[in-house]
């Protein structure tokens, strides 16, 4: 284990853009802010590549590089350092965050040009790149925690930014409470682990686990991945916490892109790649989470069929996605769980980056039947947006193909997978392909429908928006090359063809989880249904979208109540409402406020205890009265009553 | 043992009683010569007026006889015990003054004086403190302004002097390195340079200069009596005190006097330290042998000549100085005596570093 | 030495000194109460110094008679300038701390 | 043996002054037999071989604190009237306390039997003191001499005329 000093300097820099934009962005002009911030994110970008370099100049058995740079937390047995870890799986995960980070935030100087709280924007952006650097690097739970609750600040900030809209101020909220439960989850989970473990040092939590793994009580594991995994549910808007995060759309544009799609919200994916030991001994959590993230990626993917807000469809998509990555996750194939979040981080994020550039250029419209026949207006977001949409849907050889791909197959091979799985995410990337495509169809093909005063204003976004979606576009297009599949590379006669896994493997090592070996041929065939359903997904889309417009509707009709089911999202938050908020609500305002709070905190407590005061200094006045002798005597009583004591004990 | 000690006190309050009786004469005789009047000379005994020694009886007879009028608001027990102060503690400092070299009586020495202290001159101090009691409580007791502003004058005054004559003096303690009074009159025999006597006027002339005036002023002495004056307070604090009473005010007064020209003796002058000589006789160009006891005479008749001559010379200034007034003899105190007191302190600690190397 | 003799010295008159502070109203003979009490600590302090031939006793008692020293020459201030703004030394008139 | 009882006389009259003293009611009359309490410890701790300690307890206490104490209630001369405390049942409880006090304190001090050694014959004198005093406790002297300081600078400044 080595040492690498300049590792603080990651969330360093974003901190200190925070700083100067939050306390002094208000008197700066808009160039400064912008500068700062960039200049802040592309800093840690910087540092965070030098890290990745250095860590690969490290034997590959012993990448785990730490910057211990203070000790917090000094109680007892427990130890609790401010100290920054950096193994091939925060590299990877750093860099996916400054990266992308970065571009967007180029992209915001564009997007967010006209808007009067421009530094209170920045600041926050620059507030959760340091609040996420500190989650990756975090090398103990703790000091993930006070990152993941950072992130969670951040995006509470943010999906409320424009908080003068009610609705947006409570998505905001949504956001912030459903998150909360889900740390409930988070904070018992890492109250078990101290019991347990008598640590909360990742690397010593992995020792502990690899030399004694075996005698730990499996309940226990058990239990504190489940909690842990409630808090990702939370965090990574998984069933049945996900709500927030289609209303979390609420926030700019490419606030949705780095928080909501590429980072963020995939902590989850990243706190079991970290913990992947700890998972691996406790097989039932991880039925749990794969079984919980099929789900979730299925009807994710089912809602946003219907959806007409551009945002909203890839909302949910992203919910899919990610049940994708922990489906991964739960199948024990961690690497390939990174490898989607990685790729998925490019074209999500392009496509985010891609509708709001459309929102820009429709002033502001985000309704897809208002829209249409946009590509020659702005052909450069139409071919960006086509190329992360292929990459979405699996198509070959686009980034998405090779991780999705990887994901499905292990869903089948893996000892902890199975059929059902494969037959969730084959589905699902049918429908995947199937909504994206009608989401391409009804914004950049056909007539537009758009009013009038709109159509003038159309235009394509400027460079500085533009360039970082060209970027990604070809991350979107070159991404998933790094990790090809054996097979493939052997097509192309490349040995070791998955680099990405390789350079993840001794991060995964340790967690033995089991892969059925088949022949090369039922892989191909496996990969010929996965990609054979992409293209059938898109040609139902072509079909219904651009070749018969009328049938949609007619379809919708046909079949009313399945589809007003799924327009209202399976009435998900109208359970929610009847079941947990309103009693909860009513709870609240009968015995929490007004019997607990006004009788018995205002009451007892409050004037209570006021009043108590007042009644006791009523009668100790009496003795408080002045008089230097009654303080005298007191003083001589009391040492009386001690000698007394002392001679009678 | 005790035989001895009762026959020293019995010998020194006798000694002291009749010098302050003398006194009471030679006040009045030395204001005369000085002022060129004949003075007390009207009491005549069988024809034998004896230079007018007889008027200490008259005096005494005088006072004794006079009637002992109490006001009726006096505190009557304090305003009795109040004169006590003063003339004790006067007579009880004498205890630790040397009046001559030890004697061997039959192998074993005896000391010269009533009681040698390790600390002697700390007691002469605490015991001359007392005194400052007597005017505070005449003055409170007596129930009546001026006797109280007499009385608070009075105090202050000697409140302020005492720190005074302290500082002073720590000088000679340091010259002499030791407590002991009757050892600093011993070390005052030896010579300085070889011919100049090791008194305490010679090596420490700034702190004489500076405890001449306070242990005067300590005393309410004329240039400083000011807590008397007939045209501002009346008496003072014996403003209603009459008879005996005051009579005793007056010989604690004298005993001062005669208290206050040993101490100075004592410690300025060498006691009863003859110039020259030593134990085995004179050490003037070459060494003059005499008997033992001669020795012990002529030291014993030195301190008192010297004692005389202090009582002389106290009597002389308190005919020759005009008064101070009050504020002048606080400043005098505080803002002169004090500073240079300091100011000797340490220059004779720089001295004594200087010459100890 | 009569050590234990003047302990029970030293104890009576720390007593005498305690039920002063408490009981008189005067506060020249509260101050003198209080002396009452250190002097009763400096005589323990002295019985202990000669009983274990150790000069720390007398030094410490040295210190504290200065130290009562100050605690006069401060209360006395004190007192003068209570009589001067209040015109009184009686504690029962003296009850600024009350208001 | 002479010593012994002489302490004890001294000790009673002590005693007896400190009583005197807490119960006259004129506090000049208080002072007086509160020299007197001081001068009978002076004697008790001559005897006790304290020498110079006793001289400066007369020199300091007695000299200098009694006579300041007198001074400023002459100097205050306040009315006879103003010193007539007001008999209270706390003062009765006082009593009562400070009594239990003292049974207490008998207790502990019933339970102790000191022997004590001889010490050397300049035990007590000047010289050992102050050696003692400038080198092992150099620092509470020099602590105690910047408290008197500030005693006296604070006595100054608190007794000053507005």
């Amino acid at each position: 284990m080595n040492n690498i000093y300049y590792l603080w300097l990651i969330p360093f820099f974003p901190l200190v853009g925070f700083i100067i934009n939050g306390l002094f962005g208000k008197k700066l002009p808009k160039p400064v802010i912008h500068w700062v911030a960039n200049v802040a994110v592309w800093s840690s970008f910087t540092v965070a590549v030098i890290a990745f370099f250095d860590l690969l100049k490290v034997v590959p058995g012993q990448r785990i590089l730490v910057d211990p740079v203070y000790r917090w937390i000094f109680t007892g047995g427990l130890a609790i350092d401010i100290k920054f870890l950096l193994d091939p799986l925060s590299a990877v995960m750093i860099l996916v965050v400054t990266g992308v980070g970065a571009l967007i935030h180029v992209y915001s100087i564009g997007y967010m040009h006209d808007d009067p709280s421009y530094y209170r924007y920045f600041a926050y952006l620059n507030l959760f790149i340091f609040s996420m650097s500190i989650l990756v690097l975090a090398s103990n739970i703790v000091l993930m925690f006070v990152g993941w609750e950072g992130v969670g600040l951040c995006s509470y900030l943010l999906i409320g930014f424009w908080f003068e809209d009610e609705e947006k101020a409570y998505a905001g909220r949504k956001a912030f409470i459903t998150n909360r439960i889900g740390d409930f989850g988070f904070i018992l989970g890492i109250l078990l682990m101290l019991v347990i473990f008598k640590t909360l040092d990742f690397v010593e939590i992995n020792k502990i686990l690899i030399y004694h793994g075996e005698t730990l009580s499996v309940t226990a594991l058990t239990l504190i991945a489940i909690f842990l995994f409630i808090g990702a549910t939370g965090k990574s808007a998984q069933i049945p916490l996900y709500v927030w995060l289609p209303d979390a759309m609420a926030g700019p544009t490419p606030v949705s892109a780095l928080i909501h799609a590429a980072t963020m919200v995939t902590a989850g994916v990243y706190m079991i790649g970290r913990l992947n030991l700890l998972y691996a001994h406790a097989p039932v959590a991880m039925a749990i989470v794969a079984a919980v993230a099929g789900a979730t990626a299925f009807f994710a993917a089912t809602m946003a069929i219907t959806q007409n807000d551009i945002k909203k469809v890839l909302a949910y998509s992203t919910v899919s996605q990610l049940g994708y990555m922990f489906m991964a996750m739960g199948v024990g194939a961690f690497a390939a769980g990174i490898f989607h979040l990685m790729t998925h981080a490019f074209f999500k994020a392009l496509l985010f980056l891609g509708s709001g550039s459309v929102i820009h250029a429709m002033s502001g419209i985000q309704d897809m039947r208002q829209m249409g026949g946009l590509k020659k207006y702005m052909p450069v977001t139409y071919w960006t947006f086509l190329t992360a949409t292929l990459a979405i849907s699996g198509i070959p050889p686009f980034a998405g193909f090779f991780s999705k791909d990887e994901i499905i197959w292990s869903s089948f091979a893996s000892s902890r997978g199975g059929v059902v799985l494969w037959a969730i995410g084959v589905i699902t990337a049918i429908i995947t392909a199937f909504y994206m495509f009608r989401l391409v169809y009804m914004t950049f093909h056909g007539e537009n429908r758009s009013p009038e005063e709109v159509k003038h204003h159309i235009h394509e976004s400027p460079a500085v928006m533009t360039i970082p979606m060209v970027i990604l576009a070809i991350l979107s297009v070159i991404g998933g090359w790094v990790g090809v599949s054996p097979v493939i590379g052997k097509l192309f006669g490349v040995e070791n063809s998955n680099i990405f896994e390789e350079f993840l493997h001794p991060v995964f090592a340790h967690a033995h989880i089991h892969f059925h070996h088949y022949s090369e041929a039922t892989e191909w065939w496996f990969m010929a249904i996965s990609v054979g359903g992409a293209l059938l997904g898109i040609l139902i889309a072509f079909y219904l979208y651009i070749k018969r417009t009328d049938l949609p509707r007619k379809i919708a009709l046909k079949v009313w109540p399945l589809y007003k089911l799924l327009f209202n999202k399976y009435y998900v938050d109208e359970i929610y409402y009847y079941l947990f908020i309103h009693p909860i609500y009513l709870i609240s305002l009968l015995f929490l406020w007004r019997f607990t709070d006004v009788y018995v905190i205002d009451g007892v407590g409050v004037n209570g205890s006021a009043k108590s005061v007042r009644f006791t200094s009523r009668i100790l006045k009496y003795w408080q009265n002045g008089d230097a002798q009654v303080y005298i005597f007191s003083f001589v009583l009391g040492v009386v009553l001690v000698l007394g004591y002392l001679l009678l004990a | 043992m005790f035989l001895i000690v009762i026959i020293k006190i019995l010998f020194v309050v006798g000694v002291l009683l009749t010098f302050a009786a003398l006194l009471t004469w030679v006040e009045r005789k030395q204001s005369a010569v000085t002022q060129d009047r004949v003075g007390a000379n009207r009491v005549q005994i069988l024809g034998i007026r004896a230079l007018g020694l007889f008027h200490i009886i008259t005096d005494a007879l005088k006072m004794f006889i006079k009637e002992d009028y109490v006001p009726e608001k006096v505190n009557k027990f304090l305003h009795f015990i109040a004169p006590l102060f003063p003339f004790f503690s006067a007579l009880a400092v004498f205890a630790v003054i040397p009046f001559g070299s030890p004697i061997k009586i039959g192998g074993r020495i005896v000391e010269l004086s009533i009681a040698r202290l390790d600390s002697g001159l700390i007691y002469l101090f605490a015991l001359s403190s007392l005194a400052v009691l007597g005017p505070v409580i005449a003055g409170w007791a007596s129930h009546e302004k001026y006797a109280l502003l007499g009385g608070m004058r009075a105090a202050a005054q000697m409140i302020s002097y005492e720190i005074a004559l302290g500082v002073s003096i720590i000088g000679v303690i340091m010259v002499y390195n030791t407590l002991d009074i009757s050892l600093i009159v011993e070390k005052q025999g030896e010579l300085l340079f070889g011919f100049l006597p090791k008194w305490g006027i010679f090596v420490q002339p700034l702190a004489f200069l500076l405890f001449l005036p306070a242990i005067i002023a300590e005393n309410k002495r004329i240039p400083f009596d000011l807590p008397e004056g007939e045209s501002e307070i009346v008496a003072g604090y014996f403003t209603e005190y009459s008879a005996m009473r005051w009579g005793m005010f007056f010989l604690a007064e004298f005993v001062e006097v005669a208290v206050v020209a040993a101490v100075l003796t004592t410690l300025f002058f060498g006691g009863w330290q003859f110039p020259y000589l030593f134990d085995d006789g004179f050490h003037f160009f070459g060494v003059w042998h005499l008997p033992y006891w001669l020795i012990v005479i002529i030291r014993i008749l030195t301190f008192f000549a010297k004692w005389i001559f202090g009582i002389w010379f106290l009597q002389q200034v308190r005919w020759t100085f005009p008064r101070f007034r009050y504020d002048q003899l606080m400043k005098l105190g505080w803002k002169i005596i004090l500073p240079w007191g300091l100011i000797n302190i340490a220059l004779t600690a720089i001295v004594i570093m200087l010459i100890n190397g | 030495m009569p050590y234990n003799g003047i302990l029970i010295m030293a104890v009576i008159l720390f007593i005498i000194g305690i039920t002063g502070v408490m009981v008189r109203r005067n506060i020249f003979i509260m101050l003198m109460s209080i002396e009452l009490i250190l002097n009763a600590a400096n005589l323990v302090f002295i019985a202990f110094a000669r009983a274990f031939a150790d000069p720390a006793g007398q030094v410490i008692a040295l210190l504290s008679i200065t130290l009562a020293a100050a605690e006069v020459g401060v209360g006395l201030g004190i007192f003068v300038a209570i009589r001067r703004t209040h015109n009184t030394v009686n504690v029962d008139e003296i009850n600024l701390l009350k208001h | 043996m002479l010593a012994t009882m002489l302490i004890y006389i001294f000790g009673a009259l002590a005693i007896f002054s400190g009583l005197m003293m807490i119960l006259y009611r004129n506090p000049i009359h208080s002072a007086l037999w509160f020299g007197l309490v001081l001068f009978s410890l002076a004697g008790i701790y001559a005897l006790m071989q304290a020498h110079f300690l006793a001289l400066i307890q007369i020199l300091v206490y007695v000299g200098a604190i009694t006579v300041l104490i007198v001074y400023v209630i002459a100097l205050l001369n306040f009315d006879q009237r103003d010193l007539v405390g007001k008999v209270t049942i706390l003062k009765g409880i006082a009593v009562i306390v400070a009594a239990i006090l003292f049974i207490e304190l008998l207790f502990y001090v019933g339970g102790l039997y000191v022997k004590g050694i001889a010490p050397p014959p300049e035990f007590g004198k000047a010289a050992n003191i102050g050696l003692a005093t400038l080198t092992r406790y150099l620092f509470p002297f020099e602590v105690i001499s910047i408290l008197l300081l500030v005693a006296v600078v604070g006595g100054v400044y608190i007794a000053k005329k507005d």
